[in-house]
């Protein structure tokens, strides 16, 4: 109990002593997982979209793999991905190792199966008459998409939300493929977990509050900007 | 302009369309009829290239279409467009509605906006543009969809039962807009109805489907029914309230048949004829139609019989009349 | 046999990593009829555990802290188990040329001096605490570009200095289990300085009165006693022996 | 990728030696992670189902709170339960830390934002006339509930993955509260972390691959389920 | 049995709904009438307690019901049904939407099937319980939400436009279960339609709304148009096709207006009266309706009238006839 107390009072002082260090964690772990959710919706929006619209073999089997694939540890993640960039690792020559880039990998390699397997299910909760209709109006097949896409726009961007959610709160693969290094690679979390291993709980804690504070300005902003585009 | 060939669709091993040949001319009114289930949802869907049939082509303007490019259909697609039977609002105002065949056509917003103007006016909704869609009642709703056609200006305007919950003002609205549109704009409407006389007044050709094959006659006096053998030997058409009809049938079982209205000959007096089939009917309905005349009598059944204007008065017929119904067993077709 | 009475020891991931407490333990609780139940974590962690009284017992390394644990009254009798030894690892081609030198201080003085990579694990661990301590007596102050503080394990350290081809203070434990999977080698050893004393206390019963107090010096006793000191001296990983017990001398 | 081949190699000698450390560790996760997921699905499809269909004030915030809990991660989830259930917490004398009871509840807490939210999303895009068609029917406001539910199970039954998958995969808050003690707390993902920690990176794949296994062989049958009752 | 006081519905600051006092009788059939977003569909929906209207009271046997408790309002919403305008079928068979009444209600799996074959057959779709509902035309759609009314065998039956997209053939058989279950079961069935002549048809009583409100006649010669003041001072209603009418109104500007058929006199030479309204038409159809005779005449635009058959005989009018229609100023009623 007293270490969430102390935990809110830190996260105040953080908050409003505005240390240096506290601003650019916070701004990287945005920064990837930003990066790492934009691009897995880039890719995974309009990929669950064709596995929902399109009959193709395996179809079922691609659903239920995408499935499974929510259930990625984070560190086995950051492991895969870690013996693939280290020095070792076939692309080695890059040097992604304990850069931003490979947190960023990471994360949407873990974001990715989210987005797709959300997307199917929005997308499978449309009314079938959106597609004929925009058809029927003469849309392209892109257009009759983006018409279904938009329909299902508050499962989608619910998708995002989630995706976000589990990246910009993970742990392992940053840690394994960031390496939580000072003042180059530490994220929110991974200073999180960092401070725990220290027994510092409270100042864990602390840091907590401040990811999740982020996260509701985020989903503020969100909000705001959906109820205002419809 | 349109024709298919050779038509044939399946669902679940039911053949539910299955034409040899049809054409729709430029600038011209069909009506589409048949009972609930007869293909006439289908063969619009086909023709609009929503859904492709198992067999057969389709020409638009002698070019078939069916196998062509993607590009190429939409291309056609684009000059076509169809109200749907159970139409789809999108979730959003009416004037996204409306606006989004033209959207998607990129038409400049002027342009959008004059079109939305005069087509919700059209169609008796002025100023319902920033309406929310499932804040309409159901014949608001209907005419929404029908303005969101008309916008787009098609070569060829596909509607499903289009005036199906649309009061009796409205439909004169929608009926006008057909008319309008074929005079000034040369579409061709290709539109179903269960309402015969609507069907009558507006187009050009009736086609009458039934079971997913054409057939060749109205379908006033479709009856539905069971044919059977009597212990004379002969076989008649049985239907509601015993009425019996000699009928000309290889098979038996229940059946539809039909009766052409200009195939019954009306008398005061019963006539000795080969025709097998007499009856005697009030008439209960007198409607003028162009030089004909359309009565409906009462036989236990209500038939509809045409005669022309001059021999309704030679007859001096009236309402409550008693008149002897005259037709050979070869008039009742079965199907 | 009557249901084992739980014993929990926090201790930190080395000392369960390096496999010692896989042969310690088993003939203890087979005597005693006691399952020890390890919760390996950092070892700031597992004081704070212990502080807190959601364990019985703990296993740690890092002396400072320790004496503030027993001082604060929160851990009673502790006794010194075992050492082992700190060494420098380094990149073969030895940018700072401290290959077999046994002054660590002035290794460290070069390393800086050569302006080469150094990892610190940053996680106030004892080894971090041992490595903190090393710079202080070398007069110096890190914390410029060639310094990289990760804030992980002793695993991970090992596995960031051989990827970036740095300096690392390592315990010889981890060393022998991550020899083959990283491009390091042992440049400095030996020194006094890199000793590595592990202890092992008691919470205070007198605070939580549901710890198990006479089951944790069971436990004390057993690992300070001849036969627990015996297998701690035998243990060996690699050929090599791990740690070295100086409860009883 | 070295570690990978290696993972997979040892997937398989794990699996085929039937080892009996290793199943006791897949059983209790399953255990763990389908209890936490059972309790927060029987808690969150409610709640969610009511934020949806009710008219309430503060629902805006609600939602974006509960998108907000999205974020949580788990090793705050993990550090906050502890300071609750610590001896010295409020609810000290129940003895619960270290005992799989414990994950469960901090697998709950991270299960039940992604229930309600998702529940939400899918109630969200059904169709309004199934209510008023269920009332009109003569059925009661619950069996008009579980009728939109029912329409909506597609959806549902992908939150339900997607909390499966994050609780499954998670490992700060089993770690945290479990402590990952051999033979009684000891799960896929703290063993995974654990051997990780130890270097043994390729047994730390294989577990990963097992534990993707497992989730495969769940949607499988889940998927099955689904087929058959639809 | 079900009546309704003071009823008030706004939607968006628009009264929508406003009617004084409404019954409805054990066994009796009565139809809505109204042009599209007139409140129909409001209406049912607040007969239905699904809409909670803004004012007034609903009594159910004379008890109230709207502030009742939520377990009563189930008990009494149980004993009726309500088939909506677009209905929605749960995704599943055909089987197991009609089932849903039953199941709620918790009926034994025995009653369930028996009835459940019952009302499919008496909606004439026989043998389609394990049709997925994606699979149905739009007719048959419309009959599988009928016959899962029918299966609860309420004791009021809302029909929102029972027959909107049903064909000939089957809306009699719809008229007849309607018929049928009130004679029966003594169901009071409460249906919407455009379609005036199956109001009449169908209904002991017909209620006619307009914009929300109930106007005591018939919607036969309700004309849209606008008064206007013309150059003599006095105000007149012109509608479609330039016909004026004199009327008597305070205001000007668009209107509805409608003229009782009953409330015209026929002639077949113009009479000096004081009615101010006179016009030269032709009879263009003649439909017998119990002991009355319904005649269409075309005076520009075709009005309505209703004589008796004596009258009708005794004038010896017939199709084409020439009559002259003469009506008071104050026939014409304003809305
Ligand atoms: N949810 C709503 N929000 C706002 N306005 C509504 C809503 N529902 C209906 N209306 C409006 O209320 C009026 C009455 O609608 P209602 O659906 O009762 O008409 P109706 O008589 O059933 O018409 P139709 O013949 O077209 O079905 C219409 O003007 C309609 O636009
Ligand atoms: N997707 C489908 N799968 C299987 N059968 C279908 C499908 N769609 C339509 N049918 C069947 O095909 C036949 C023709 O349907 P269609 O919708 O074309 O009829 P329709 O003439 O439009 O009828 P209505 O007047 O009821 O709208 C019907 O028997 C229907 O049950
Ligand atoms: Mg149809
Ligand atoms: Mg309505």
């Amino acid at each position: 109990m007293d270490f969430i107390i102390e935990g809110i009072q830190k996260a105040f002082q953080l908050i409003f002593s505005l240390d240096r260090e506290i601003f650019s964690i916070v701004l990287l772990s945005l920064r990837v997982s930003l990066t790492a959710i934009v691009l897995s919706s880039l890719l995974g929006i309009p990929l669950g979209f064709l596995i929902t619209i399109k009959k193709f073999f395996g179809k079922k089997l691609t659903i239920i793999l995408m499935n499974t694939l929510l259930a990625f540890p984070t560190v086995v993640v950051g492991l895969m991905v870690y013996s693939l960039i280290s020095r070792r690792g076939p692309l080695g020559v890059f040097g992604l190792l304990f850069t931003p880039t490979a947190m960023v990998i990471g994360q949407f390699i873990l974001a990715i199966p989210i987005i797709i397997a959300l997307t199917h299910s929005a997308i499978q909760g449309i009314d079938k008459r959106v597609e004929k209709t925009a058809l029927t109006l003469g849309a392209t097949k892109l257009q009759s998409a983006w018409a279904i896409l938009k329909e299902a726009r508050y499962a989608i961007l619910e998708a995002i939300t989630t995706a976000f959610g589990r990246v910009i709160a993970e742990v392992g693969a940053a840690m394994m493929l960031g390496g939580n290094i000072k003042g180059s690679t530490r994220i929110m979390t991974t200073a999180i977990a960092l401070e725990t291993s220290k027994g510092e709980f409270g100042f864990g804690i602390a840091l907590g509050i401040i990811l999740l504070f982020i996260a509701l300005v985020i989903n503020i902003f969100h909000h705001y900007f959906q109820s205002r585009r419809v | 302009m349109l024709k298919v060939k050779n038509l044939k669709k399946k669902y679940n091993n039911k053949t539910v369309l299955d034409i040899d040949y049809l054409g729709f001319q430029e600038s011209k009114i069909y009506a589409i009829v048949g009972p609930n289930g007869s293909g006439k949802t289908t063969l619009l869907n086909i023709l609009n290239l929503l859904v492709k049939p198992d067999k057969g082509q389709i020409f638009f303007r002698d070019q078939e279409i069916i196998n062509n490019s993607n590009s190429k259909i939409l291309e056609i697609r684009r000059k076509m467009t169809l109200v749907d039977q159970d139409p789809f609002l999108f979730q959003s105002t009416v004037y996204s509605n409306v606006a989004y065949g033209l959207k998607v056509r990129s038409l400049s917003s002027i342009v959008q906006q004059n079109r939305i103007k005069n087509a919700l006016e059209m169609v008796g909704l002025p100023g319902f543009e920033n309406r929310k869609v499932d804040q309409l009642s159901g014949g608001e709703a209907q005419r929404v969809v029908i303005a969101r056609a008309l916008v787009i200006e098609p070569e060829i305007l596909f509607l499903d039962e289009p005036t199906a919950s649309i009061d009796q003002k409205n439909i004169a609205k929608v009926e006008k807009i057909i008319a309008k549109i074929r005079r000034e704009l040369r579409t061709t409407v290709i539109f179903t109805t269960h309402d015969l006389s609507q069907a009558y007044r507006l187009a050009d050709e009736v086609i009458s489907l039934l079971d997913g094959k054409m057939i060749k006659q109205v379908q006033e006096n479709l009856l539905w029914g069971e044919i059977v053998k009597e212990e004379d030997g002969l076989k008649r058409f049985k239907t509601i309230g015993n009425v019996k009809f000699a009928i000309v049938s290889e098979k038996i079982g229940p059946a539809y048949v039909s009766i052409d209205p200009t195939d019954i000959i009306l008398s005061y007096e019963p006539f000795q004829s080969s025709a097998r089939n007499s009856f005697l009917g009030k008439i209960v309905k007198i409607i003028e139609q162009n030089n004909l005349v359309k009565l409906e009598i009462d036989i236990g059944i209500p038939l509809v019989v045409i005669i022309t204007r001059e021999s309704f008065q030679d007859m001096n017929f009236n309402l409550g009349s008693k008149v002897y119904l005259t037709f050979k067993a070869s008039a009742v077709k079965l199907y | 046999y009557a249901e084992p009475i739980h014993l929990k020891l926090a201790t930190t991931t080395s000392t369960e990593n390096s496999g010692l407490l896989n042969i310690l333990l088993p003939p203890f609780e087979d005597l005693f009829n006691i399952k020890v139940d390890v919760i390996a974590v950092g070892t700031g962690a597992a004081i704070k555990l212990g502080e807190n009284g959601d364990v019985d017992i703990i296993l740690t390394h890092d002396p400072d802290a320790e004496d503030k644990f027993v001082q604060n009254g929160k851990g009673v009798n502790r006794r010194d188990v075992m050492y082992n030894d700190f060494i420098v690892l380094g990149p073969s081609n030895d940018p700072a040329k401290i290959k077999g030198m046994k002054n660590v201080v002035s290794a460290f003085t070069n390393i800086t001096n050569q302006q080469a990579f150094f990892v610190s694990r940053g996680d106030a661990s004892g080894t971090d605490q041992k490595e903190k301590s090393l710079w202080q007596m070398a007069n110096i102050k890190p914390g410029k570009e060639f310094y990289l503080e990760i804030g992980q394990g002793m695993g991970v350290a090992l596995q960031t200095a051989s990827e970036k081809q740095a300096y690392v203070l390592c315990d010889r434990g981890t060393f022998l289990a991550f020899k083959d999977k990283i491009e390091l080698e042992v440049l400095c050893e030996g020194d006094s300085l890199l000793a590595n004393p592990y202890s092992i206390i008691a919470v205070n019963p007198a605070l939580y009165s549901q710890v198990k107090y006479m089951e944790a010096m069971q436990l004390i006793a057993w690992v300070t006693s001849i036969e627990g000191q015996k297998i701690i001296r035998e243990y060996k990983k690699e050929g090599e022996i791990l740690f070295h017990p100086v409860a009883i001398k």
